[in-house]
């Protein structure tokens, strides 16, 4: 058990300083100088020089990179050209933005798409099931862009029921920050209002979120589900006179679990990778947003971390899920391949 | 000489995961003479089809030597071992599984030529009938997918298959077994014709003592990855001396069997063990009723009993066993058994 | 307290609001609303000036002398004097980045008394106090305070000024707020706004769909058809006027082929379908005659020939070019539809003649380098002057050699020459003559295309006012000026 | 009777057709017997079993009747039929290990059969479990109750089976192909255990079995099923040894290798059993049958009574016919 | 005997009984805007009409026009070569790449299927718009670059799904039964594995050109794809952003194209994932 979570975080360990190698050295082969931004429009050349040397751009690549490594190793996830401040303190300012659009998409896509997959599984062929198929299958087209923007349009624009982007109503005053967590932070606060002000903004952009993952969600876990219906343990429990529901919940959703577990894991991928478009389009302050707006002038750090932390995450996730799988199932010796 | 020899063979997989490694096949000699059927039988697990696939040179032996026609053919790579091969077939067990489920009949017929660089050209399709016809498929259409035939007409193109090249043996692994009763008569027929044709050698291997009982010379019985008994046919189907051959001798029941009032049959006690866990002294020792002190502490020899040239490998055979052999042998031939 | 705050959709966030350093209209929203500056202008017509913390200013040729206002203070209480002045005048310099190009013909500051500066140019300046009405004064204080690093870790993410407003808070990725300065010594309106929260909204659309849903009080760089629409519906009304930026002009590459050749410009210029685009600004345009637009001072811009699209003149000036068939690759800066269609006007119009336009758009960096390297024949970009009267100033950044926006290297010593006589000249009409000269080497070059001249349009609602579009800088809100109705 | 099936057909539609699998049999079941059911794969042995029971697939077409206890089994809605399975008729399956829920501890899924019919509490049916395990012969009950099912050996799963279907006591055992993924060894232990158990617990049993060996060891009364057909139904010593009919006759002494000499050609059924939607016309068995003549191709046999069998042939076999070959 | 007709339970249509004609429907038309754009279209994609401006749709412009006046219905039909045309082109070189890949991994010694699959499993390890977005930044925008940098990170999923059918195919019977006939292991690979393996790839790859379709476009809505006036169907939507709230047109139809097609896939790679399981 304790060697085999050593492998695994050495293994996660060696992809994220994959991840942070390929970042890097794809990062700098950008044709752009991010010196020029900073000095401003109007600077001379030598003024564009002195920013290229104070950053350490006029070194020679390899020179950047071990530098890069060391402060990496350090924790310094370097400087934001951009923000002009460390990467590491603008990190803590909008990850917890994107923490929470995460936890409460993911949250909620677990809870429809299993109860969606459950609907759907109980008659497999049925109505219901066709309709929640046809559904999930559109879904799984939809462009998160897309539907990001459409939602505004009518929940914003047209209806007037939901407000545009951002965390928070504008000119009303946040909860002061505790756990950079709005929901938590203002139930800390005794604020039931903030809360239910938070929680409306937080509808659209993880409503955007959860259609695409629970599209592919669902399918997954409704061909598991269907999957373990025609195994024979199935027909052993008919054959103890047991009820389709208590089948169903008792016997076939346990064993449905792991292959779930599967679907959910890599569907995490995929949430964080539509988390920049969300952001973007909902101007929602997360590192989604952060990274993307540096990487518009191309300013390195940020997009590197964003792939060195969302790396991490999906590190931190597929190594829960690989402790959890023994758990559910009891077949599963815990000895990741 | 031998035809296909194996000697003190022995095949170990190690567990992928770091479990403990499973020593399949434990140092087992083995030898099929020219124009003879050597019946190999033994309860699942026990390393039947590890053996075959050594013999086959489907997996490399972890110790021991392979020879063929007197050839060490050990360490034989692939191309080396391809006019061996032409020699040496095999028929496996479920013939669906082991035909491609996308090449047709005649493509599955051809690939023994094309392999073995045999050119027929505008004669190939007249072989392939003449073969078909030959395992008693006469006018099938060979354009078809195996998906289309029954499970007795796919062991029949398969042993066809095997006998394109005119092998001079048969690893057969299980041929029968996952066929309907009827049927398994019909390709035991097949088999047997084939051999009296032809003289071919066979090493056929199965769980089923009747089948063995009834094509073999010779049978060797194996348990957890050693041969505890061997001997001619008529010796261990009569007169068996290692228990565990007459459990499994009195533990299949036969039509005959009903009429027995009276028998009792061995009963074996407990399940066959892991094959990564492998007991003490006498490998059996743990499920045999006869078990004592010398069994769990040394392993017996397979070592010949005198007169019969059966060997058996007990410490109690055949003084203690001779007696409940014959009896089971008995039993089974729907012989009157003496109370 | 809704009602007296102001909401302010800004197209992004600071990168700092270090008035030394910032460069872009986010970033002077605020330091413009937290400082003030020597001078102002008049925003209807540039070339007057109005006192400010300066009440009196003289040239006397390369000596420039400020009489500074009376019991100003800076928002932590110490007083602002000519201390402060030199102070940041100096630092500026050193720093070297934002606007100080603005005013880097200054050679020496030197505090008289506490009430008047004397600042000594390089070469006698016309254009001093007026490019002067764009540096934000600091306190001498606060400098000290932070000597080490010039004060850039701290300008970059603090303010202390003498302006309308207080520098609050900055939520990073949010908005930065501010509030009103009661001791200001301005005056303001009737009911002004007494916190200012400047949002970050980067994209477009947002800003243009949360203004017109009641987010926002008033949002900058709206696209031009949601301001119409917006600006023409219940609740809103226009603001128009006029400004040097936004105006989308094509950058011709003068090193790269077929660009490099002076018959291909020209038959690019003159095939290029000018209407499309008056079109495209739904007639709120009209189509320029050179680099410097009618309103500013001096321009001569009348005298100019009109230039019109002339497919004839175009498919005779690519006949003598020899260049048939020709590609080029046009770069364009993401983020601004404007740019873009203008470049995708020049494809179509170039198609008339068989010559293949590949557009490219990217971030801006990425843009200007690619054509500053080579790697591209034109870029799309407006024009960009933060002086209200100066032209030398814009001549240097976009036509002269080395200049940021002079992405395609044109070259030409005659000009050269031109602009750096013009400060020096007191006489108003014997600059306009100057400046029609050095117009017209430009417009000769063919080194730009003037696609449009588009009016600016804002659509603010009708419960606020005191909206005003300042000609120098694109779309940016004076808060002390705006009141709710 | 205990039970009493009559005119029972099952089909199914395919491609707009409807193929009859089971067609039209009719046999009882008396209380106590060990009642077999052979055949070759396909002819409908695991249809008619499950059916019994109430299991038939959901997508199958069914008529006829069958009378469990008096009670009409084909037309009563499911619910009414979960409450018989378990308390009432117990099941069995090849293939302990798939058969098992791999994620419940055997114990557990023991007692399910209780609490889910409310005959016990969680308490109580854990305890039966245990008495369950020990009833069917397992050592250290207590350990293999709280052991997955891939923690235990095949025979062992197979003894689990037994145990969960007869928790609730049922006085019916269906047990379709019980010991055909066995090794022989634990093969004959488990018939051992079913006749002991049926003995204790006063069973009727109803067997699926291809495996004649199996059937000659336990059954009371053999049904032959071909090709969704009845062949003949009787007496288990009569069919078995003085077979009628000659598809049943052919079964025997195919399956008598034994008492074959040895390396001598078996007698074997020629060709193989017809698909379903491809049954030949008449007797469905005449294309293999050596005493097939023209009214056989055109005319299904009637069931009739043939000495104490039933049978459905126009040529049966009058004599009883030597079955034995015995090697001396 | 006659047979009761009332089948027990009542089945009831499957919905793909109505929408796989639908989805090959929608794929017959996409194929004509492919082959065909220029008889479909009604009107030039490119070139500029300033005086049909942002028009509603209408009969002469069924899906309105853009802000250069242009038919945004012709400019969905030529921008299928794109947008599809991308989608299909990185779904099967990441295919090619990945069978290749995968089945050279699954064929060959343990060491090497070990270091072969750790590259794979550190590609999994990435969040992979992430990746593809720093890649197609690095090699410059482009639909070219796009299509690189999607199939980079695409590739590695075909790869472990044929590795993984080709260790399962190996134990197969039917290939322990080539290797006893001695035929070579390149023949076997070729005639035993692949076209089971092309069998499962098939499924996936029809899938996939849906999702990729919707990587593609938003990678185009990033600003890292096509260029304009390209009229691929993501820059579409990228365009049609600032007009928004005065021409609902131009942003529906493009997405609504997007979602036709990749549902269309979705449910034609449905369909053949059920006729090979049946
Ligand atoms: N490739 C392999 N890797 C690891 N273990 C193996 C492998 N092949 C066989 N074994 C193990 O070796 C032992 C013998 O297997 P083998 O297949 O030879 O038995 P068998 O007698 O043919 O059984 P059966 O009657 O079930 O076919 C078993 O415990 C099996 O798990
Ligand atoms: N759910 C089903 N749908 C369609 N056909 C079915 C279904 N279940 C069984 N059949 C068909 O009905 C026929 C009889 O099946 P059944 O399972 O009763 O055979 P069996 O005698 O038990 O055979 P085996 O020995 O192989 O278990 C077969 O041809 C089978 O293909
Ligand atoms: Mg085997
Ligand atoms: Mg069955």
């Amino acid at each position: 058990m304790i060697a085999f979570l050593l492998k695994r975080l050495v293994w996660g360990l060696v992809v994220l300083i994959a991840v942070a190698v390929i970042t890097f050295f794809l990062s700098r082969v950008v044709p752009a100088d991010p010196a020029a931004f900073l000095a401003g429009q109007n600077a001379s050349e030598e003024t564009v020089q002195r920013i290229r040397v104070e950053h350490g751009l006029d070194r020679p690549l390899p020179e950047q990179f071990a530098s890069y490594m060391i402060g990496l190793a350090k924790g310094d996830l370097g400087e934001s050209i951009r923000t002009r401040r460390s990467v590491s303190t603008d990190l803590k300012q909008y990850l917890p933005a994107t923490l929470e659009l995460l936890i409460v998409s993911f949250v909620l896509y677990l809870a429809v798409s299993f109860s969606l997959a459950v609907l759907a599984a109980r008659r497999p062929g049925g109505a219901v099931d066709g309709a929640i198929r046809l559904i999930t299958m559109v879904g799984t087209g939809i462009p998160v862009f897309w539907l990001g923007m459409t939602l505004q349009f009518f929940f914003f624009y047209k209806l007037h029921w939901l407000p545009l982007g951002a965390r928070f109503p504008i000119r009303e005053t946040a909860p002061p920050v505790v756990s950079g967590f709005l929901l938590v932070d203002s139930l800390l606060a005794g604020s039931l209002s903030a809360f239910l002000a938070s929680l409306k903004h937080l509808t659209l952009p993880a409503a955007t979120i959860v259609v695409n993952l629970l599209a592919v969600g669902t399918r997954l876990s409704r061909a598991a589900l269907i999957q373990e219906q025609s195994r024979l343990y199935v027909r052993t429990a008919r054959g103890k006179g047991l009820s389709p529901n208590r089948i169903l919940f008792k016997h076939i959703l346990r064993n449905a679990l792991s292959p779930i577990l599967t679907a959910t894991t890599m569907q995490f991928g995929y949430m964080i990778s539509w988390v920049i478009l969300v952001e973007v389009i909902f101007d929602w302050p997360g590192i989604g947003l952060y990274a993307y707006q540096s990487f518009q002038v191309f300013d390195y750090s940020p997009v590197i971390a964003l792939a060195i932390v969302s790396t991490a995450g999906f590190v931190i996730i597929n190594l829960v899920m690989d402790l959890l799988y023994p758990v559910i199932d009891p077949r599963v010796q815990s000895v990741g391949s | 000489m031998a035809l296909l020899e194996l000697d003190a063979v022995s095949k170990t997989f190690s567990q992928r995961h770091g479990g403990r490694a499973v020593q399949a096949v434990a140092g087992v000699s083995l030898a099929v003479g020219k124009g003879e059927t050597l019946g190999l039988v033994g309860e699942s697990g026990c390393g039947k089809s590890t053996l075959a696939r050594l013999a086959l040179k489907l997996v490399d032996v972890t110790d021991g030597r392979v020879r063929f026609d007197g050839v060490d053919v050990t360490g034989f790579a692939s191309r080396r071992m391809l006019p061996i091969r032409r020699r040496l077939q095999a028929v496996f067990q479920d013939p669906l599984a082991s035909l491609n489920a996308r090449m047709t009949i005649a493509e599955v017929m051809r690939e023994p030529f094309d392999t073995h660089g045999v050119k027929l050209g505008a004669e190939l399709e007249t072989r392939i009938r003449e073969l078909l016809s030959f395992v008693g498929l006469e006018n099938i259409g060979i354009r078809k997918l195996p998906g289309q035939f029954s499970g007795g007409q796919l062991q029949r193109i398969a042993i066809a298959r095997a006998l394109a090249l005119e092998p001079e043996i048969i690893v057969a692994d299980e041929p029968t077994s996952a066929l309907d009763p009827s049927i398994q008569a019909q390709i035991v027929n097949l088999m047997l014709q084939i051999q009296r044709k032809r003289g071919i050698s066979y090493l056929i291997i199965s769980h089923d003592l009747d089948v063995i009982g009834h094509v073999a010379d010779r049978i060797a019985v194996m348990y957890l990855g050693i041969i505890i008994e061997q001997g001619t046919a008529d010796a261990i189907m009569q007169r068996p001396l290692h228990p565990y051959t007459q459990a499994l001798l009195s533990a299949a029941p036969t039509l005959a069997a009903r009429r027995q009032v009276g028998w009792k049959r061995i009963m074996l006690t407990g399940d066959p063990p892991n094959p990564a866990d492998v007991p003490s002294g006498c490998r059996f020792h743990p499920r045999c009723h006869l078990a004592r002190d010398i069994c769990r502490e040394k392993v017996p020899p397979l070592r010949a009993t005198p007169g019969t040239g059966q060997m058996v490998a007990c410490h109690l055979a055949p003084d203690e066993t001779a007696q409940a052999g014959a009896e089971v042998g008995r039993a089974r031939r729907g012989l009157a058994v003496a109370s | 307290d809704d009602a007296s705050t102001f909401v302010y959709a800004d197209a992004g966030e600071p990168s700092t609001i270090d008035p030394a350093k910032a460069n872009v209209n986010w970033e002077f929203t605020v330091t413009r609303n937290i400082y003030d500056r020597l001078v102002d202008f008049d925003l209807d017509d540039p070339s007057k000036l109005l006192p400010a913390l300066a009440t009196e200013w003289k040239q006397d040729g390369k000596v420039w002398t400020f009489k500074l206002r009376d019991g100003v203070t800076f928002h932590d209480g110490t007083a602002f004097d000519a201390n402060d002045v030199k102070a940041t005048l100096d630092r500026l310099l050193k720093i070297g980045q934002g606007q100080s190009y603005l005013v880097d013909d200054i050679a020496s500051v030197t505090v008289v008394d506490p009430k008047t500066v004397k600042i000594e140019t390089k070469a006698p300046t016309v254009f001093l106090a007026s490019n002067l009405s764009r540096i934000e004064m600091l306190s001498d204080e606060d400098i000290a305070k932070h000597k080490d690093d010039l004060g850039q870790a701290w300008f970059n993410e603090n303010a202390n000024g003498t302006g309308p407003y207080e520098f609050v808070s900055w939520t990073r990725g949010t908005q930065i707020e501010l509030k009103r300065n009661d001791k200001w010594w301005g005056k303001f309106p009737e009911k002004p706004f007494d916190r200012v929260l400047d949002r970050f909204v980067t994209d477009g659309a947002n800003r243009a769909r949360g203004l017109e849903g009641g987010e926002f009080d008033l949002a900058n760089f709206v696209p031009l058809d949601e301001a119409l629409r917006i600006g023409t519906s219940s609740g809103f009304h226009l603001v128009e006027g006029n400004n040097l930026w936004a105006w989308p002009a094509i950058y011709l590459n003068m090193d790269l082929a077929p660009t490099n050749n002076k018959n291909f410009r020209e038959a690019l210029v003159k095939a290029f379908d000018y209407n499309a685009m008056v079109q495209s600004f739904q007639g709120k345009a009209e189509v320029g005659r050179g680099p410097v637009p009618s309103w500013f001072p001096g321009s001569p811009e009348k005298e100019e020939a009109e230039i019109k699209t002339d497919l004839d003149g175009a498919k005779a000036a690519l006949a003598k070019s020899g260049l048939a068939n020709a590609k080029m690759k046009c770069s364009v800066p993401a983020g601004f539809p404007e740019f873009r269609f203008a470049a995708t006007v020049l494809q179509s119009s170039a198609q008339q003649l068989g010559v293949t336009v590949e557009i490219e758009e990217q971030p801006f960096v990425e843009a200007i380098t690619a054509i500053k390297s080579d790697k591209s024949n034109c870029f799309v970009l407006g024009n960009a002057n933060l002086s209200p009267s100066d032209a030398t100033k814009f001549f240097s950044a976009h036509y002269l050699k080395g200049g940021f926006y002079n992405s395609g290297k044109f070259f030409d010593q005659t000009l050269q020459d031109l602009v750096a006589k013009l400060p020096t000249i007191s006489d108003a009409v014997e600059r306009g003559k100057l400046l029609k000269q050095a117009a017209d080497i430009v417009v000769d070059s063919h080194y730009i295309i003037w696609t449009a001249r588009p009016k600016t349009v804002v659509p603010e609602p009708d419960r606020i006012g005191g909206y005003r579009i300042d000609p120098a800088e694109y779309i940016n809100a004076r808060f002390w000026e705006m009141y709710s109705k | 009777m205990i039970l009493s099936v009559r005119d029972f057909a099952i089909g199914f539609q395919r491609e707009g057709q409807n193929l009859v699998a089971v067609d039209g049999i009719s046999f009882d079941v008396a209380e106590g017997e060990t009642f077999v059911i052979i055949g070759e794969s396909g002819s409908g042995k695991s249809l008619t079993g499950m059916s019994i029971a109430g299991l038939q697939p959901p997508t199958a077409f069914v008529s006829g009747s069958i009378r469990f206890k008096d009670r009409e089994m084909l037309k009563r809605p499911d619910a009414e039929l979960r409450k018989l399975r378990g308390p009432e008729i117990g099941l069995i399956y090849q293939d302990p290990l798939s058969s098992l829920n791999p994620v419940w501890p055997v114990g557990d899924q023991i007692a399910e059969t209780l609490t889910a019919h409310g005959l016990a509490s969680r308490a109580e049916a854990r305890k039966r479990a245990v008495e369950m395990l020990e009833r069917v012969r397992i050592p250290d009950p207590r350990r293999v109750a709280s052991a997955y099912p891939h923690e235990i050996s095949g025979g062992m799963r197979q003894r689990a089976m037994i145990a969960m279907a007869l928790a609730a006591g049922p006085s019916l055992l269906i047990a379709d192909e019980p010991t055909t993924a066995l090794d022989v060894t634990i093969k004959a232990q488990m018939l051992e255990l079913l006749a002991e158990l049926k003995r204790e617990l006063s069973l009727t049993i109803i067997l699926i079995t291809h495996d004649m060996g199996v059937v000659a060891e336990v059954a009371d009364r053999i049904l032959v099923l071909y090709a969704g057909r009845i062949a003949e139904v009787g007496p288990a010593d009569a069919i078995m040894l003085q077979p009628s009919h000659p598809y049943t006759a052919a079964l025997m002494t195919s399956a008598m290798i034994s008492q074959t000499p040895a390396k001598q050609d078996l007698n074997a059924i020629v060709g193989g059993a017809p698909g379903l939607g491809a049954f030949p016309a008449g007797c469905r068995f005449h294309p293999r049958c050596p005493r097939a003549r023209d009214d056989c191709k055109a005319i299904e046999p009637p069931r009739r009574k043939f000495g104490s069998v039933e049978l459905a042939c126009h040529h049966p076999i009058e004599a009883a016919m030597p079955l034995e070959t015995a090697r001396s | 005997m006659s047979i009761s007709t009332q089948p027990t339970r009542r089945t009831i249509a499957r919905p793909k009984g109505v929408l796989l004609p639908l989805a090959l429907l929608v794929l017959v038309i996409l194929a004509a805007f492919t082959l065909l754009p220029g008889l479909i279209a009604p009107h030039d994609p490119i070139a500029l009409a300033m005086a049909d401006r942002l028009k509603p749709p209408s009969l002469t412009h069924i899906f309105g026009t853009d802000e250069g006046g242009r038919d945004v219905f012709s400019r969905i039909v030529y921008g299928t070569r794109y947008s599809l045309g991308v989608a299909i082109a990185i779904v099967f070189a990441s295919a090619l790449f990945g069978v290749i890949y995968g089945a050279v991994s699954g064929m060959a010694r343990q060491g090497i299927d070990n270091l072969m699959m750790r590259i794979v499993d550190l590609f999994f390890g990435f969040p992979a718009l992430v990746l593809a977005l720093a890649v197609a930044a690095s090699i410059g925008r482009g639909l070219d670059s796009v299509a690189l940098s999607l199939a980079i990170i695409w590739w590695p999923g075909y790869a472990r799904l044929v590795r993984g059918e080709v260790l399962r195919l190996r134990e197969r019977p039917h290939v322990e039964a080539a290797r006893a006939l001695g035929v070579s292991e390149m023949t076997i690979l070729r005639r035993h594995i692949i076209p089971f393996v092309v069998q499962e790839v098939n499924v996936r790859v029809t899938t996939d050109i849906g999702y990729a379709l919707v990587a593609v476009t938003a990678l185009s809505f990033l600003g890292l794809g096509a260029n304009s006036p390209t009229p691929e169907w993501g820059l579409l939507i990228r365009d049609s952003r600032p007009y928004f709230g005065s021409a609902w047109w131009y942003l529906v139809f493009p997405g609504t194209m997007i979602m036709l097609t990749a549902t269309a896939f979705s449910l034609i790679g449905d369909a053949l994932a059920s006729r090979r399981a049946a």
